[in-house]
């Protein structure tokens, strides 16, 4: 669970570099900060499940779970839980005031419809085009949830992930080579190294992570992208 | 006088045929109808196609009937047992992956005469272009593929036709049902249970109580008699599964 | 509200015959007969809002409203009144043990989906194809409700209707000459000279009413038909 | 904070354009949103097209703004005020003629992310087949008729091809509501509500009770805040409408 942006063996990995960007939880504090009150959200596993520890006070989010829960708090402490009250991971958890459990097709309904303001996804890749690959590593065991309806669904389709691979791949390509979970769906990656939006379907660099220099981004990437550093960046 | 409780619970489900598809509610062991599913295992049930969010982690439920070898094929969102797909890659059991949400919206519409409908959920991806292995010969090679969705643009994005299930019979889990057949579920324990019991053509509810006719008021009915036709009370909860607590959720 | 099988002015009208067969009421009782214990029922305007009164003892039906009720009892009685409560028609109403209610969408999902057992429907006409026009008289204001997603949807389809119209001509017809609510839909019609059974796509004559011959029902029928009465006739 | 309660009833509903598309619940005066639908009205609000199942019987609600010529079109399946129809043929408001469940369904629908979907409600009927008049000319003369529907044949019979309805706007009334904008409604005044309330951009709620967060138990919420967006307490219940009882129906 630990971050390794470097490998011994893989190619096309850079060099052996000094450890810069954020950590795991750094993504999911800074990803946390652009969460509006009143967003209703959610989570993929992975980075995603850490962001809730970090969203500002006075910023109300709805944490929409696939099973039909709206409203979900965190996990149940053993003497509480309750298997008839579990998130999408089947894990027992709380519900905050306000809450509201429908079905699963109301759930969806939720997600298809447009009702849900942002998904945040970790991701095995994203493309330039915006294509996202979570669902499949090929070889292994096929099971999709609510991965394609997500990102398909959702207003905006936020991939938290680190910005290489355990051997030191880039994650942000041209094209996806891994299965895709859906076309033209993501809106904003936000890496160990930065924060990139894509806008009029140009995927385009905001944002590099404390002590992360555009040049390092660039080494990193493998998608084509617009600097838009700076003034140039509003959300 | 409508009575739909039953008190045998095995004669009401020898009804079955095998090689019969069921649509099974329960998301994980969360509103999960085991005692149902147990008892069509202990009649002997084979080649079952189910229609079920998840296989399960454990080896209750759709896990036993896979271990037991009854299955001829899964719908499915989620399988996650490895035995299931140990048998899968073997050519022993089918599946059919589809999203979760394909899965809901499929059984509802079953359920309420919509032989059809357009989504965009899984659009460009190998769930619906035709790529995807559904079978498996016992050699390891591919014997069947997911059939090509049908596409259509709608608002300028890729849409896939999808159908409508109408399952031959549905295994629901309810958390109060009384002797007309209303039910109510319980918190997540909702998930797919009124949607399996829509699609049903003979609905089997197991309830955890039975309470008196009129005990729910009308309006917090979440699925009404009309679509359930047995109702019988469930056996005591594994001790797989964590004991509820009977207060009030915080 | 009283039946007038004849005429002064209508030239295809049979001349002015004794009044024979059912009356509107005794329409309603032929029909409630063949209601079975657990049925789910819908029922549109005129006669058949007649039928619960002859439903028989130990036959217990749940008639659906297409606002969203399960298990419909009487109108209300005005001190009982609650315009949060009506049926189909706007009028206040009462429930009965069991009662549920749904939303209009899980309403016709019930009806569509093959989940109400028969809907018991007026008519204009009926043809031998089982075609029915019942929604609307040209010139007339259109408005539909849910009576084409009840013939599309319900399993079976019972008209219960006088024989000829008020200028005396034949009700069952070849071929519809009104608007058609639904194709090869209707599965019976209860008039007040006979009762009828589409079995394999052909409309059959099962019963007379009484004092009525067959002579009689074939002089005011306009529809082609089997004549199968008897003990050739099974529900 | 979460906090969908206003005040300040015009204001709230102001932003409406004349021309909007409105989605309304409602089934009659049953569950009818008078409140909401009386401020656009007290707003001037113009050119507006209606889905909502009637029109009504009475000049409240819907027929008020009918006989105040607010109305550009109306999609609905039972309009019954004769005022209405006399706009109709002398083609001042076009009506587009539909099913009611075809309505409930296209409404779901459209809030679900379905665009469309496959019906047997109407198939071969004046309805589906093109031949239906949806506006008039000033002298008499047909003007538009309804688009004949794609068609299909499932399970050896036809079906027409229905699209999803997203509308800019919706007006929903309930008989409790919180500030996180969960409703819950009160027998058959449900029916359309929850419809109207999940395929509008925006969603306003009037609520006849507004309860304390927490007051609705999760699983007895009939609509959660997720659909709505403004939430406003109803005014009370006009004259014309029987007085409500509080005692349990029979």
């Amino acid at each position: 669970m630990t971050e390794t942006v470097q490998s011994a063996a893989a190619p096309p990995a850079p060099a052996a570099a000094p450890r810069v960007g954020r950590t795991r939880d750094g993504i999911a504090e800074r990803l946390a900060q652009d969460l509006r009150d009143g967003f209703v959200v959610n989570l993929g596993v992975g980075i995603p499940l850490e962001v809730p520890r970090f969203i500002p006070l006075g910023v109300e989010v709805i944490l929409h779970a696939e099973n039909g829960v709206l409203g979900m708090g965190p996990l149940a402490p053993p003497e509480l839980a309750d298997n008839d009250l579990t998130d999408a991971g089947k894990q027992p958890i709380t519900l905050v005031s306000g809450a509201a459990i429908v079905d699963s097709a109301t759930s969806f309904a939720i997600v298809r419809g447009g009702h849900l303001d942002v998904t945040i996804l970790g991701a095995l890749q994203v493309s330039e085009d915006g294509d996202l690959a979570n669902w499949y590593v090929p070889g292994r065991n096929p099971a999709v949830g609510g991965a394609m309806d997500l990102v398909a669904g959702a207003r905006e389709v936020w991939v938290a992930m680190e910005h290489v691979d355990r051997k030191g791949k880039p994650k942000l390509v041209s094209q996806c080579t891994m299965p895709l979970t859906g076309r033209n769906c993501v809106t904003r990656v936000y890496t160990d190294l930065a924060v990139f939006h894509f806008v009029d379907g140009r995927l385009r660099l905001r944002e590099c992570a404390p002590g992360v220099t555009p040049e390092l981004v660039r080494e990193r990437t493998a998608a084509d992208y617009i600097e838009e550093l700076g003034d140039a960046a509003d959300a | 006088m409508i009575d739909k409780f039953r008190e045998d619970v095995l004669a009401v489900v020898d009804i079955v045929p095998s090689g019969a598809c069921i649509a099974i509610g329960g998301f994980g062991s969360s509103g999960r109808p085991d005692t149902l599913i147990d008892a069509l295992c202990d009649l002997g049930k084979r080649d079952l196609h189910l229609v079920v969010n998840n296989v399960g982690a454990d080896f209750l439920g759709v896990g036993r009937m896979l271990v037991e070898g009854r299955l001829r094929r899964v719908t499915a969102s989620f399988p996650i047992l490895q035995e299931f797909y140990d048998e899968y890659f073997a050519g022993k059991v089918e599946l059919e992956l589809i999203p979760q949400g394909t899965l809901a919206e499929r059984l509802r519409a079953g359920g309420a005469g919509i032989p059809a409908f357009f989504t965009p959920s899984g659009a460009g991806t190998m769930l619906t272009d035709g790529t995807f292995v559904d079978g498996y010969n016992p050699d390891g090679t591919p014997a069947s593929h997911l059939p090509p969705r049908e596409t259509r643009v709608f608002n300028g994005r890729e849409h896939v036709l999808e159908y409508g299930i109408v399952a031959d019979f549905a295994l629901v889990k309810a958390h109060q049902g009384d002797r007309k057949g209303n039910l109510r579920f319980r918190y997540s324990a909702r998930n797919f249970n009124p949607l399996a019991g829509m699609a049903g053509r003979h609905t089997f509810a197991e309830v955890e109580q039975l309470v008196e006719v009129d005990e729910l008021h009308p309006d917090d009915i979440h699925l009404p008699g009309v679509f359930v036709d047995d109702v019988i009370v469930a056996l005591p909860t594994s001790p797989k599964q964590p004991v509820l607590p009977t207060g009030p959720v915080p």
